[in-house]
């Protein structure tokens, strides 16, 4: 698919420079306007990750599903079926293809160790590892399983789980299932703030 | 599906004679509505209009306002321009308007363009620039009374706003238009946009007390494919310098179109006057000239 | 939100106060836009800037920061006075008939009854209804109270004593009015710096719609954080919704008290928990008097409280069911009813264990790791330096990200040197976690609608789905317990992780398991149909307290049904035109899009506006019947006098919280901010809100006007940006390129402040160095007869970003100055309205 | 050199003199030295350079045909401007080096009153006050001169549009074509009367001489300037060697 902007096809208007020294070319004319960039992409229908409006997306991604393509991004629209933004968008979701691909993106683990001044790269195995022993030694060293009344607390309030604004329903249930098990109580998240 | 649509031209720039094959096909008008009093200028029509066209990102300085920048640019054909206003009554508004092109009826910038086919009308009203025919002379610059058309130092051509022809053509809305969260964009047929804007200027007069309310489509340049509703249509100018009656230079239309052929054909008369003189008076020659030996018909007046 | 975002259009009268729609919710906003111009609505707007919202609105009012619940308490006050409220609505659908027990005091000095200076905590047993034929019994439950220890809270009498005619003095609506009585036009001019004549306009304005309180028009009340992040937040909501009680304005269509809240998930993050205070489905945690669940569901599970002849719902009398489901989601099988449903298996809490107490925490070492996917705690604040000093002290902190951003990078903030940097011993993971294009999973927004999101691109380079990598840390810490084991590791082995993949648990299938299934044939006696076991639960009613039945979130049952994902439903429709679109997602509760919709009809069920006709009682069917689905009991004749808010153990609204539900007292009342430039001109004496937290560490500093704090300073978002997400996105920066601090033009010309020019903004806390926008959108005003200057400062700059990488920013993130003060109810940090000092650089 | 006369551009000793050759045969007398020349054809390259791209912009429906031999429409704009510079700026060194034999006369508004005897011929040769230049060409020189100015001044106006604005390049546009059009008559009667219109001139900006005869019949008061000799008298001689000569071959 030819996706180049401004690639005109011309009926008339243009070429056949000697032909037409004089001006006079009596061919209809049509001027060709763009090729429709999304005309062929493949499209999936998302929410804004950004308010709470809850706009309806639609992510044009190039290729038609085949297995051998890798989908990547070319366009962000608004959904027209979408009762809410009725294909409308603000600036910050008319933006959301520079925020799937961008350059910023952090691609691999990374851990800075005590006192260093430069983040390393971590194997994703090695850095589960050390988290969860982590955790394991902190909360056995700090787990409240009675409080001063010698009333059942269970507690493990010694590690925050801090959760994001754009974590899913299911995440976030995940979540509290993982760290409530823990006996964690510092459990935040952004609808605090 | 096609991807490519073709539109019916109705007018094209530097072309001689009339636009061949015009008239073969029917199209309504098409229109954007801008309701600046429903505008929060939020840029969304901003931002959709760099993804739509895929324009590059460029630096931007902070300048005392929220205006992204102090005009368009080359390759950021959609500005809101904000401006607080103080009225004289003592009342303080904060304007935002959408500033693009505006797809005049009567085009300064297809006037004043030189380049056969660079800009052309549609029947629908758009006014387009092919760049590929573009030659680079800024004419059309000059000729815009809205200080649209923004040249490119590195491709040495021109751009602006093409009211996303490739949208339209394959009957989507604009991209800015899909966009604007408000609602103040609306797009349609000019008949029906100014009848949603003459609804909304009545409203604004009659509801929220804007006895100047009006709507913006200056018949100076036949009228535009793009229309405001204002809240004081008495004065355009401080929506960001909207003229009230904006105009195409004379230089762009009479000049251009009738004095530039007849200055050429009257340079020529001196290359048809020296053939003439050759014809009729002759070469001047060193004298002396060799004899004549014969004169044909003549009374051998350059014999002297 | 009560109502919806679509809902906006039906509405025809709007206050705008602390939000700003146009500027965070632009394409929410286009409902205001379009009751503006299909209903002549009109907009009035109360904020401390002339925003972008203030730009199309009809009035524009500029307050001082943190000081709304005057304006608000001013509107109730010209309200009742000029009698522009229903009467029907009022006596009927809310608690102004109650009477309010003897010994109950208004703050006439700044304090409700019960204070205790030294505890800063009220004793609440006076914040109550008479019970009918009491009077001798109320000091009853007094001395009980001070026997037994601890305190057991004091609860509402299920027979409450009222007065229909309104007249008795301890009637709540004389109360009411002895309240707000105080709230002139000249109090409330002096407090919120509003001139009286433009402030009674804009009440004449917003209560037009009840003129003598013809009940055909609604009007509606938009906000967001503006209020929230005040030290007395909760009270300015509150007064909000009982000036939508008292105009009976909630569970109408274009009516309501509506949250706007400001990320995608924050209400679905509140409704599954991820705070401290709750579990899923907004059940109270438990505490360590909770000795086992029976004491809980005591604790937990209110009982009606109404006039005798009155009905009440009190839908929370099914918290059993809810609690059980829940604890059967999260054990499975390990939960039985021998083990009370592994119900000490959860943490019990006696304290708040709050975000700015967590950092509080961290920073006096008694918090030593945090886990933070998709949350910049730095840059949140409040007081972000705090944080950063609190960071350094962990052990370790994790952060799920897909931006390099201040969090993960606390060690090397500007200003850390070398020798600082060596010194910092806490080890940080950050591990790219995937964008939202990457995920599938459900948002919750504001309205209340739970809407399925398909993932589009798979996850670049080396990143993992967030799910995949909270699954993997939490079951390799199962598996150590497994064979080290360690203290009580029975939740974590036993907690149910039953996923086809639990590595990377499918996120359809956790929906599922949110809406809940039945683990036994469960059979609703009234209509008789019976769900199978292991069949998809179609609604809350079916949960069941004996462990037959499991539900991760009871709000959410019914989301994902037999019938399929209702949360996938994409059917536009909307025939009543009301902006329901019924079939559209889901929206708890059982797809109730606007909540507490019986209100919408008068006593007899009729709808007050018939041409809004949202629910009604079918005479014919014996049953409501509406567009929308009836939040209410589907068989409650009008007769039976059930109420309307069916979530209250009264069954109606509530004009005065009872038994400290509201814990700064039953009615709003001002207090100046943490940091305010003058006395309170209510009760000088007692000027800020009396136990409103603030925090006592060496680097919690509060400035006054007398350290030469003498500007007021509030915080905000951009519509070009995203909090600190943004930064990272070369279009938004392009719109908005730089930080910068918005200065009246008048302050500025004092200053020979030119735009561009670079100021320090300094607090008690930290500067903040940005440069100066001059507007002529903040004007000077008047507060207590001082001349005040308000400055405004957008939050969305750090010191990891493109403008901060190139060096185009001082670094200063806009939550350095900002103080740890925390309102008492929702534990939400002043970030509006503090003081500061402002320099040119 | 055949001259002993002080010639107008005698102080011009520029390098091209040095290198370029003037010949001048027995008969002939130097009326262009090398440096003149190389100034004359290089503003003349240039002048048709920025004469063909600048009617390819000014119409480009007729002369579109004359882009191509630029590299299209664009860059023919782009370049429009540098051969417009080039042109200016060898003119210029051309109207330095020309000045002073400029200079207008009351000669030459006699000879501009007499026009209309010098187009049709009526002289055999020109008056006896004709200088080195006649008034026609001094004429058309400060027409040049004066056209070279307005065409920079226009021509940076229109070259960057965005800091004059779009008045002053509406107003310069018809300068500058005015001025176009005016160029474009006057090459044509310029390139008629050095060639087929005046034979004998051509050579004088070629090989940089011309005839005697040449020089009294068309500047006389040149030819006595640089001979000493009367032109009248000279073209009498003429007259009669050629009469003489003539008589010879009917003899033959």
């Amino acid at each position: 698919m030819d996706l180049s902007r401004r690639s005109f096809l011309k009926t008339g208007v243009v070429g056949t420079v000697g032909i037409s020294a004089l001006g006079f070319d009596l061919q209809p004319l049509q001027a060709q306007t763009a090729t429709l960039k999304i005309a062929r992409t493949t499209q999936t229908r998302s929410t804004c990750p950004y308010c709470s409006v809850s706009c309806g997306i639609i992510i044009h991604t190039i290729g038609d599903g085949a297995k051998n393509v890798t989908p990547a991004v070319v366009h962000v629209e608004g959904d027209p079926d979408h009762p809410i933004n009725r294909g409308t968008l603000c600036p910050k979701g008319s933006s959301l293809l520079q925020d799937i691909v961008n350059d910023r993106r952090l691609l691999k683990p990374q851990v800075r160790r005590p006192g260093s001044d430069h983040w390393e790269d971590i194997a994703w195995d090695q850095a589960i590892e050390e988290i969860a022993t982590k955790t394991k030694l902190l909360r056995d060293a700090t787990f409240v399983e009675k409080d001063a009344n010698g009333k059942t607390v269970n507690r493990f309030d010694t590690l925050a789980f801090a959760g994001g604004c754009t974590d899913t329903n299911e995440f976030n249930y995940l979540v509290v299932k993982s760290m409530r098990a823990m006996g964690v109580t510092c459990l935040e998240n952004q609808a605090r703030v | 599906m096609s991807d490519r649509k073709t539109l019916q031209v109705q007018r094209i720039s530097g072309h001689p004679g009339p636009v061949a094959g015009a008239g073969m096909q029917r199209e309504e008008q098409v229109c954007k509505l801008i309701d600046t009093t429903t505008c929060i200028g939020c840029k969304a029509c901003e931002v959709a209009c760099v993804e739509w066209n895929d324009m590059p990102f460029q630096p931007t300085m902070f300048d005392n306002t929220y205006q992204t920048m102090p005009d368009t640019h080359w390759n950021y054909w959609n500005l809101i321009k904000f401006n607080e206003v103080t009225n004289e009554d003592g009342t303080f508004q904060w304007l935002m308007r959408k500033h693009q092109c505006m797809h005049c009826a009567d085009p300064g910038c297809l006037a004043a363009c030189p380049a056969d086919g660079a800009i052309v009308q549609y029947r629908n009203g758009i006014v387009d620039f092919q760049e590929e025919n573009c030659i680079g002379c800024q004419f059309c610059v000059s000729g815009c009374p809205f200080n649209v058309p923004k040249f490119s130092p590195t491709t040495k051509k021109v751009y602006k706003c093409t009211l996303c022809s490739d949208r339209v053509g394959q009957g989507l809305e604009p991209a800015c238009i899909k966009a604007c969260p408000t609602g103040c964009l609306h797009f349609g047929t000019k008949s029906d946009m100014l009848m949603l804007a003459e609804k909304r200027v009545k409203q604004l007069q009659t509801v929220s007390g804007f006895k100047e309310a009006g709507t913006y489509d200056p018949q100076t340049i036949g009228g535009t494919s793009v229309v405001y509703v204002l809240h004081d249509a008495s004065n355009p100018e401080k929506y960001g310098g909207l003229p009230k009656n904006p105009r195409i230079p004379l230089s762009f239309t009479i000049w251009k179109n009738w004095f530039k052929p007849i200055g050429l054909i009257a340079s020529m008369m001196a290359f048809a006057g020296v053939i003439l003189h050759y014809v009729t008076e002759g070469p001047r020659r060193p004298q002396p000239q060799p004899p004549v030996k014969e004169v044909d018909g003549g009374e051998g007046k350059k014999e002297n | 939100m009560t109502n919806g975002w679509v809902d906006i259009k039906n509405t025809d009268m709007m206050l705008i106060m602390g939000g700003n729609p146009a500027e965070n919710h632009p394409c929410g906003f286009k409902w205001v836009i379009e009751a503006k111009r299909n209903r002549d609505a009109k907009i009035v707007v109360v904020d401390p800037r002339f925003t972008r919202t203030a730009s199309v609105a009809d009035q524009f009012l500029q307050i001082r920061a943190g000081s709304d619940i005057a304006f608000l308490g001013g509107l109730i006050n010209y309200a009742l006075a000029n009698n522009r409220f229903n009467h029907e609505y009022l006596v009927n659908y809310t608690n102004a008939a109650f009477i309010v027990k003897e010994g109950f005091k208004l703050p006439e000095d700044g304090l409700y009854s019960g204070y205790d200076a030294t505890a800063r905590t009220y004793d609440k047993s006076t914040w109550n209804y008479e019970e009918v034929g009491a009077g001798a019994h109320a000091s009853d439950t007094h001395s009980h109270a001070v026997q037994s220890s601890p305190v057991p809270p004091p609860t509402l009498p299920p027979n409450v004593a009222y007065d229909l005619s309104l007249q008795h003095p301890r009637c709540v609506f004389q109360l009411l009015k002895q309240q707000y009585s105080r709230y002139t036009p000249e109090m409330v001019e002096r407090i919120t710096g509003i001139p009286r004549e433009r402030a009674i306009k804009a009440w004449e304005t917003f209560t037009s719609i009840r003129q003598n309180g013809d009940m055909k028009k609604a009007g509606t009340i938009i906000y967001a954080v503006g209020w929230t992040q005040h030290s007395s937040g909760t009270q300015t909501i509150r007064t909000a919704a009982m000036i939508q009680l008292l105009l009976g304005n909630v569970g109408r269509a274009g009516g309501g008290v509506n949250a706007l809240r400001g990320h995608s998930n924050i209400q679905g993050a509140t409704d599954m928990a991820g705070i401290f205070d709750i579990l899923p489905g907004y059940l109270k945690m438990p505490v360590p008097a909770d000795t086992d669940l029976k004491t809980y569901l005591t604790r937990t599970t209110p009982k009606a409280s109404k006039p005798k002849e009155w009905d009440s719902f009190n839908y929370w009398s099914n918290t059993p069911a809810f609690t059980v489901s829940l604890l059967k989601a999260l054990y499975g099988d390990a939960a039985t009813k021998e083990n009370d449903f592994a119900f000490n298996w959860l943490p019990k809490i006696d304290r708040k264990y709050s975000w700015a107490e967590i950092w509080d925490d961290m920073y006096n070492g008694k918090v030593k790791a945090m886990m933070a996917f998709g949350m910049n705690g730095v840059m949140i604040g409040p007081n972000a330096k705090k944080n950063i000093e609190a960071l350094k002290k962990a052990d370790f902190l994790v952060v799920c990200e897909i931006y390099p951003d201040e969090t993960s990078e606390f060690w090397r903030a500007p200003g850390t040197t070398p020798e600082e940097m060596a010194k910092i011993n806490t080890t940080v993971y950050r591990l790219p976690g995937a964008g939202f294009a990457e995920k599938d999973g459900t948002f919750v927004n504001s309205a209340r609608w739970l809407q399925w999101k398909w993932a589009a691109v798979p996850p670049p380079g080396d990143c993992r789905l967030d799910q995949e990598i909270l699954a993997r840390i939490f079951l390799k810490i199962r598996g150590k317990y497994q064979q080290e084991g360690g203290k009580l590791p029975d939740p974590i082995l036993k907690a149910s992780w039953n996923y086809t993949n639990p590595n990377n648990p499918s996120l359809a299938e956790v929906a599922k398991e949110l809406n809940g299934k039945a683990l036994a044939d469960v059979t609703d006696p009234k209509t008789n149909t019976t769900i199978k076991a292991d069949q998809q639960l179609p609604g809350f009613a079916f949960l069941r307290d004996d462990g037959s039945t499991m539900s991760g979130n009871w709000l959410y049952c019914g989301s994902w049904t037999e019938a399929g994902a209702m949360i996938q439903r994409r059917d536009p429709a909307d025939p009543s035109g009301l902006g329901i679109h019924a079939n559209w997602a889901w929206s708890w509760p059982m797809n109730r899009r606007v909540m507490y919709n019986r209100a919408s009809c008068d006593l007899n069920g009729k709808p007050w506006d018939p041409d809004r006709k949202q629910i009604w009682w079918s005479e014919a069917k014996q049953k409501w019947a509406g567009n929308d689905v009836p939040d209410f009991k589907p068989d409650s004749d009008p007769k039976s006098h059930m109420g309307p808010f069916i979530m209250n153990p009264e069954g109606v609204g509530r004009l005065f919280v009872p038994i400290g539900a509201v814990a700064d007292g039953p009615f709003p009342e001002h207090y100046e901010p943490t940091e305010s430039l003058i006395a309170n001109p209510l009760h000088p004496s007692q000027s800020n809100n009396p136990i409103a937290k603030r925090f006592k560490s060496d680097m919690d500093k509060y400035g006054t006007p007398d350290q030469g704090y003498n500007i007021i300073c509030t915080t905000y978002r951009l519509t070009e940006h995203y909090h600190y997400w943004t930064k990272n996105n070369p279009m938004n920066v392009q719109l908005v390129p730089e930080p910068f601090v918005e200065i009246p033009a008048e302050l500025a010309d004092q200053m020979g402040l030119r735009g561009g020019e670079k100021v320090k903004v300094t607090s008690a806390r930290a500067d903040y160095i940005a440069k100066a926008m001059v507007t002529k959108r903040i004007k000077p005003m008047m507060v207590d007869g001082k001349k005040t200057y308000q400055i405004g400062i957008p939050i969305h700059w750090g010191y990891r970003g493109i403008a901060e990488d190139a060096g185009k920013t001082a670094k200063t993130p806009a939550n350095y100055l900002s103080p740890a003060a925390i309102d008492p109810n929702a534990y939400t940090p002043e970030f509006k309205g503090f003081l500061v000092k402002l320099e040119r650089v | 050199m055949a001259t002993s006369s002080q010639r107008f551009d005698r102080s011009t000793n520029h390098f091209i003199n040095r290198i370029g050759l003037t010949v001048v045969y027995v008969g002939e007398l130097l009326r262009h030295r090398a440096y003149t020349r190389f100034l004359h054809w290089a503003y003349g390259i240039f002048f048709f350079l920025a004469l063909l791209s600048g009617f390819g912009i000014y119409m480009p429906w007729i002369f579109r045909w004359f882009t191509p031999l630029f590299g299209g429409g664009a860059m023919t704009r782009m370049l429009h401007p540098w051969f417009g510079l080039g042109f200016v700026f060898f003119f210029g060194l051309q109207a330095f080096n020309w000045a002073a034999a400029m200079k207008w006369g009351q000669g030459d508004t006699r000879w501009m009153k007499r026009l209309r005897d010098y187009v049709t011929n009526r002289d055999t040769i020109e008056p006896p006050d004709v200088g080195f230049f006649n008034g026609g060409q001094k004429l058309m020189f400060w027409e040049i001169v004066g056209g070279s100015i307005a065409y920079v001044i226009t021509g940076v106006i229109m070259w960057f549009p965005e800091i004059f604005g779009r008045i002053a390049v509406a107003i310069s546009y018809v300068i500058h074509d005015i001025s176009a059009l005016i160029m474009l008559a006057g090459i044509f009667i310029h390139i008629y009367l050095s060639t087929i219109g005046e034979p004998g001139t051509m050579q004088a900006m070629t090989r940089g001489t011309v005839s005697e005869a040449w020089a009294w019949t068309h500047h006389p008061a040149w030819y006595k300037q640089v001979t000493g000799r009367d032109p009248a008298e000279a073209l009498a001689e003429a007259r009669r060697t050629q009469a003489r000569s003539s008589g010879d071959q009917s003899n033959q």
